[in-house]
């Protein structure tokens, strides 16, 4: 595919090019030296694989799950074998999928070469927290093979420490563990952001991404504990009995609530924050424009995360959190919906007088946008006090998180494993093909989850087994969306798989973006750059890439 | 490979007034970037432990004030002598860590070595008080749980001196709260003494290798930032102690 | 534009001086440590009304305060680890004063 | 394209069936659907203003058409409308919103009580007039209804759609919600928080009636006791009489009127006497002590279920005089009828 008038692709003469003889891939042989690897780039393609093999279990659950929901009647599985579906769809999910997806891949790829590092700071830390991964996610697939959990991913007390007899204390185990694994993610990465950048790469010359990264990690650096030792509380309370929740002990069940909540809210910004700081990227290169409003974007990452610490009673409003509180709760998650609402302006003003062409990414980052302005939307319903009481715990709220966590993160995630597929393996992925999927998938999603907005306001509830035949018609579409979903999502596995022997050698800058990471070879050296780099340029200067690229011509030709 | 960006620059830190170290990291510029990297690391796990001990405190907080009567009486179950011998312990041990510190930084191997074996040494006496207030517990049921036995509460043993109740007798429905007293007791008590029991299998993985002579030679990092983590859960014990031995010791009120 | 390496940001904010801290501040912060558990102990057994929690956690914090600046070198140390543990505490505060806002403001409980 | 008409027939039907807009039958659902509409309008034209900008910058500066990207630092005046403008409309929503949930939650004072008990998995409703339902509810339109609700085991929700009202089911204490129902007809009932296995199958049907329909079905299916002659029953062999009898030497609180009163505690704070304080007071008595009486009322944790203690809170809320808790002591000592709570304190 050679640069026409629609694309910026700019892919070396594919007779003569090659891969590069040394790179971090074949720098090693051997199974071992990947599994005992302290290059963040390896320990990044590690995650890639775990979380794409977690995120297809959880996909299966999720087809389960709608098949069910096609008819009213409870006829495919039996009620209990539903509960565990979700449970396990919305713990594989959020715990294994979503909160590692773009940090511990992507991330851990791209923030070290990103700030001009050799190496995350600790990367026998970074090793240790894959290993924790999948310590917990073992435990968690134990807890399903064994029969699986049916408590959903919130672990609900009291239900899940006196009313239920699956595996919660497996499940939840799995989940404290895996909190481990993002807290040593975050530390790693604040302490590389802090520690490690290259002479002249100051604050406010690092690319977006790697700001969003910073806000997700001391998000996760907080957030987590507070997450494990309500776990620790709740397998204490169903092994022996201590009564910290339990109402009959003179507990406060809602005091659960308030903890993991205190986690659990941050933990959707940990989710969506790295996914906003691709986009920031993808946009700008192909646009060939800085972000808009640089700083206001940077900011509001950091916004989002601190405000993100004073709003997570607005999950218990109707749960009896007292009146003033709720009030003030509902305040600030007004005030925290702000900075999500400039974000997406300053994305859409990125285009102005760009120069504009649409390579895969940036479909995917297209998509993001119309998807994320309807779940942050939607989050402003729920908000909303009074009416907060209708939508709250019915499919509305499931469709509004479907479409922040997947139609948000998800489509981010394919956005840059698109977007850095070719520094990851210095390979292309077909072009085609891939636009096909990123079509596919965008309609897909909407077809599953905008019928779900209608079904909440009409009172469907969450996590129902059966339902009354009036809300069959949406619930049929949604499942013929989720068909359609699937193969959106299949599609970038099977083509992704295939372009790492077969696709077209890309080069050091096929996106010609400006990125530290773009300068390098591709696949990157297993020391990411021969020298220490010196940053003497904004971030997304594209006046700097074209007087170098002009410069480079001069001396080589 | 395009090098415009990465121009060459000049490597001062061998000139540096620390000599190359063995345990220097090649992703670090220099010895003294690792040591802080690895120094602000630590600082940001303790944070995550000062949030995980932070949910426990809060529910401390919020029972003490709901169950207050409950929570004093039971608290007066607790042995202050126990409680304050193990704090003094517990700061002697902190105390002989920090001068291990110090003497890893001047090099001084003999000295290190014997400080962190006293440093061991009062982390297990913790330890062992800790086993006897726990077994105390157990035998009189005050583990929460099935066998929680609230009798001693509502019908208090008599002191054989005065003739009267050694504890105001409490009424049922109050005694029963006695059991979150408790379980807030063995969660936050096992939480730190777990973390004391992880805290002194590193140490002797430490003590191995500052016999080897490993942080004698300018190389101190892991003796440094172990020291914060043993100091942590000293500052742990030193709320636990009055928070839980401490509510209300004062007769008549 | 900084063109000069600074490789291990020795001019920046967050570097601090190493710092080596001498036994006699240790047996210093030794014994007001013991003292300070002396005057807990003591102070928990006079009445203060609703002082007592307030004297304890007031000696409890002293302590805290004291091992972190200098058993853990805070003192010695740079802004951003100043920064760091600040920050550690201020999420504490923000857990339980957000938390205890709903408490505080119910109508139910024994509050 | 042809399509049988058996399969035609089925569609239309399937189709019409169907619903996509929630019935408005309470007087709170019109004012629950304008905000819905304000959202969904500021939804709708953010999604357009969004999309305007994307795909208008789209085209018109595509790579074809605008080959060279002109460099823009930002805009100071542009991000601070972007920022003033949403946070406008975000706290116009908050208020509206924060006015709705107050009218939702707060329940008119002449509102009829009917209380809630949920279980895994089931509803329970008890009428004043001793009326019991299991999953269903029956409620007369043009009169606001209170429902107290108590969960005997984990955490459930009561939601009704069409009324747009839902709150939380919680056990070991009284939530409340209101309502009135405006059309006569009926209406789901679901637990929406999640409660074990058969979550779904805990619904249930409310059936409003006009208010002379509610008449006939209450006469028809009553139990003969209403909650509060249950409550007297209670009260009686439980043995609480012997203490709260209303004597000036009685070793407990006089009863008669206390409902609705402040109650001064020995614990020096004052107390609004509703029905969770008085579920409160006799689950964990020594906590409620009425100043200048002594603690010696035992708990009844354990010993009464949420449906005895709703009769009995049903019980003391109506009492207005001590005329008949006296009686029924005279009558139970006569007869010798012992109280058999441990604990309890007899005369």
């Amino acid at each position: 595919m050679s640069a026409t008038n629609s694309t910026i692709l700019n892919l070396p003469d594919q007779k003569t090019a090659t891969l590069p003889k040394r790179n971090y891939i074949n720098a090693e042989d051997g199974l071992l030296s990947w599994l005992f690897t302290g290059d963040h780039k390896r320990i990044g393609m590690l995650y890639l694989i775990s979380i794409t093999f977690f995120f297809f279990i959880g996909g299966a659950f999720a087809g389960l799950i709608r098949l069910e929901l096609l008819t009213p009647q409870p006829d495919l599985v039996a009620s209990d074998t539903y509960n565990k579906l979700f449970s396990m769809h919305g713990i594989i999910m959020v715990f294994l999928f979503l909160v590692p997806s773009v940090p511990a891949t992507i991330g851990n790829f791209l923030i070290p070469i990103m700030i001009g590092a050799k190496d995350l700071a600790f990367p026998k830390i970074n090793l240790l927290s894959w290993y924790l991964y999948w310590i917990g996610g073992l435990f968690t697939l134990t807890a399903m093979v064994l029969g699986g959990v049916d408590t959903g991913w919130t672990f609900t007390t009291p239900l899940s420490t006196h009313y239920l007899n699956t595996h919660v204390v497996t499940a939840g185990l799995g989940v404290f563990i895996i909190g481990f694994s993002s807290i040593f993610t975050g530390l790693n990465f604040i302490v590389t952001i802090h520690r490690m950048r290259a002479p002249g790469m100051t604050w406010f010359r690092m690319p977006l991404f790697v700001w969003s990264n910073y806000a997700a990690s001391i998000l996760m650096v907080l957030g987590t504990p507070v997450l494990a030792i309500t776990l620790v509380l709740v397998v204490l309370e169903r092994t022996i009995g201590i009564g910290v929740f339990d109402p009959t002990k003179g507990g406060d069940p809602l005091l659960f609530q308030h903890l993991f909540w205190f986690y659990s809210h941050p933990a959707v910004y940990i989710m969506i924050l790295p996914g906003m700081g691709v986009i920031s990227e993808v946009i700008s290169t192909f646009s060939r424009k800085r972000v808009f409003g640089y700083t206001a974007v940077a900011f509001s990452s950091v916004a989002i995360a601190l405000f993100g610490f004073f709003v997570w009673a607005h999950h218990m409003f109707i749960m009896g959190v007292s009146n003033y509180s709720a009030l003030v709760f509902s305040l600030l998650t007004m005030l925290v919906a702000v900075p999500s609402a400039i974000k997406t302006f300053n994305w859409a003003f990125t285009l102005q007088k760009g120069s504009i062409t649409f390579e895969t990414p940036m479909l995917y980052a297209f998509g993001f946008l119309g998807l994320f302005t309807i779940g942050g939307m939607t989050g402003v319903f729920l908000g909303a006090l009074g009416m907060d009481i209708h939508l709250t715990e019915t499919y509305f709220i499931v469709a509004h998180f479907h479409f922040v966590m997947v139609g948000g993160m998800l489509m981010a995630f394919l956005a840059g494993v698109h977007f850095w597929w070719p520094k990851m393996t210095g390979r292309m992925y077909p072009e085609s093909l891939s636009k096909l999927a990123a079509v596919t998938t965008f309609i897909g999603f909407n077809l599953t989850f905008l019928p779900q907005f209608i079904l909440g306001y009409l009172g469907m509830p969450r996590r129902y087994h059966s339902y009354p035949p009036e809300f069959q018609v949406l619930n049929v579409l949604s499942t013929a969306g989720a068909t359609v979903l699937g193969v959106g999502y299949m599609l970038p596995l099977l083509y992704l798989a295939w372009s790492l022997k077969y696709g077209e050698i890309a080069g050091n800058n096929p996106w010609q973006a400006t990125g530290l990471e773009w300068q390098i070879q591709s696949p990157p050296l297993t020391e990411n750059f021969i020298e220490v780099p010196i940053m003497d340029h904004e971030a997304y200067d594209y006046e700097w890439l074209a007087h170098k690229t002009e410069q480079e011509v001069t001396t080589v030709g | 490979m395009d090098n415009t960006i990465v121009a060459t620059h000049h490597d001062t830190a061998a000139e540096d007034h620390h000599a190359a170290l063995p345990q220097h990291r090649h992703h670090f510029e220099t010895p003294e970037q690792q040591r802080e990297a690895g120094t602000f690391g630590m600082w940001l796990f303790l944070l995550t432990e000062i949030m995980f001990f932070g949910g426990l405190f809060f529910a401390y907080l919020l029972y003490r004030n709901w169950y207050h009567d409950a929570f004093v009486v039971a608290s007066n179950q607790l042995s202050i002598p126990l409680g304050a011998t193990n704090t003094a312990v517990l700061i002697g041990s902190g105390f002989f860590m920090a001068l291990g510190v110090w003497a890893a930084e001047v090099r001084k191997k003999g000295l290190l070595v014997l400080f962190l074996i006293l440093t061991t040494l009062l982390g297990l006496v913790f330890l062992g008080v800790k086993y006897f207030e726990y077994k105390e517990k157990w035998e009189k049921h005050h583990i929460p749980g099935e066998h929680f036995d609230i009798s001693e509460f509502v019908n208090p043993p008599i002191n054989p001196k005065t003739g009267r109740p050694t504890e105001q007798p409490l009424p049922p429905d109050v005694a029963q709260k006695t059991q979150v007293f408790f379980s807030l007791y063995f969660a936050m008590t096992g939480m730190h003494a777990l973390h004391m029991i992880i805290g002194i299998g590193l140490l002797i993985w430490l003590i191995r290798r500052s016999q080897r002579g490993d942080f004698s030679a300018g190389y101190v990092a892991p003796i440094e930032n172990f020291g914060l983590y043993w100091h942590f859960v000293d500052i742990v014990w030193l709320f636990l102690f009055p928070l839980l031995y401490l509510i209300n010791r004062h007769p008549g009120s | 534009m900084s063109e000069y390496h600074d490789p291990a940001n020795i001019t920046n904010p967050e570097h601090g001086e190493h710092h080596i801290v001498t036994p006699k501040t240790y047996s210093l912060v030794f014994v007001s440590l013991l003292i300070g558990t002396a005057i807990t102990v003591g102070a928990a057994y006079i009445d203060l009304g609703i002082f007592n929690p307030v004297v304890a956690l007031a000696i409890a914090c002293t302590k805290a305060v004291i091992v972190i600046l200098f058993f853990m070198h805070v003192f010695f140390q740079s802004k951003l680890i100043k920064m760091t543990v600040a920050a550690g505490f201020f999420t504490f505060l923000v857990l339980i004063i957000m938390t205890l806002s709903d408490y505080m403001s119910r109508a139910w409980g024994l509050w | 394209m042809h399509i049988s008409p058996v399969l035609w027939q089925f569609l239309v039907k399937w189709l019409n069936a169907s619903a996509l807009f929630p019935r408005e039958a309470s007087t709170i659902a019109p004012y629950t659907d304008a905000l819905y509409f304000f959202l969904l309008l500021i939804t709708v034209v953010g999604l357009i203003v969004v999309g305007t900008l994307i795909f208008g910058f789209a085209l018109r500066y595509r790579k074809e058409r605008h080959p060279v990207a002109v460099p823009i630092e930002g805009s100071t005046l542009l991000e601070a409308t972007w920022t003033i403008i949403p946070l406008a409309l975000f706290l116009i929503v908050f208020v509206w919103g924060a006015l709705l949930y107050f009218r939702i939650y707060t329940p008119p004072v002449n509102s009829m009580n009917i209380y809630v008990v949920g279980k895994q998995w089931m509803w329970k409703a008890e009428h004043p007039g001793g009326q019991h339902e299991i999953n269903a509810l029956h409620v007369p339109t043009g009169r606001p209804i209170q429902l107290t609700m108590i969960s005997q085991d984990v955490f459930h929700s009561f939601s009704i759609p069409d009324f747009r009202v839902k709150r939380e089911v919680i056990p070991g204490r009284y939530s409340t919600v209101w309502f009135q129902a405006t059309t006569p007809g009926t209406y789901h009932i679901f637990c929406t928080q999640y409660c074990g296995t058969n979550h779904s199958a805990m619904i249930g049907e409310v059936t409003v009636l006009s208010p002379d329909d509610y008449e006939k079905w209450t006469r028809e299916s009553t139990s003969g006791m209403s909650l509060a002659q249950n409550g007297e029953r209670l009260f009686a062999s439980m043995g609480c009489n012997a203490c709260h009898s209303g004597a000036a030497t009685a070793r407990g609180p006089n009863l008669a009127g206390v409902y609705g009163s402040r109650l001064k505690l020995t614990s020096g704070s004052e107390v609004l006497v509703n029905e969770a304080y008085l579920r409160d007071a006799i689950l964990n008595p020594s906590q409620h002590i009425t100043a200048g009486y002594a603690p010696i009322m035992p708990t009844y944790q354990g010993q009464i279920s949420e449906d005895g203690l709703i009769d009995l809170v049903e019980y003391i809320k109506g009492l207005q005089t001590n005329y008949r808790v006296q009686q029924t002591l005279t009558t139970s000592e006569s007869n010798q009828a012992a109280p058999t709570t441990p604990g309890a304190v007899k005369p």
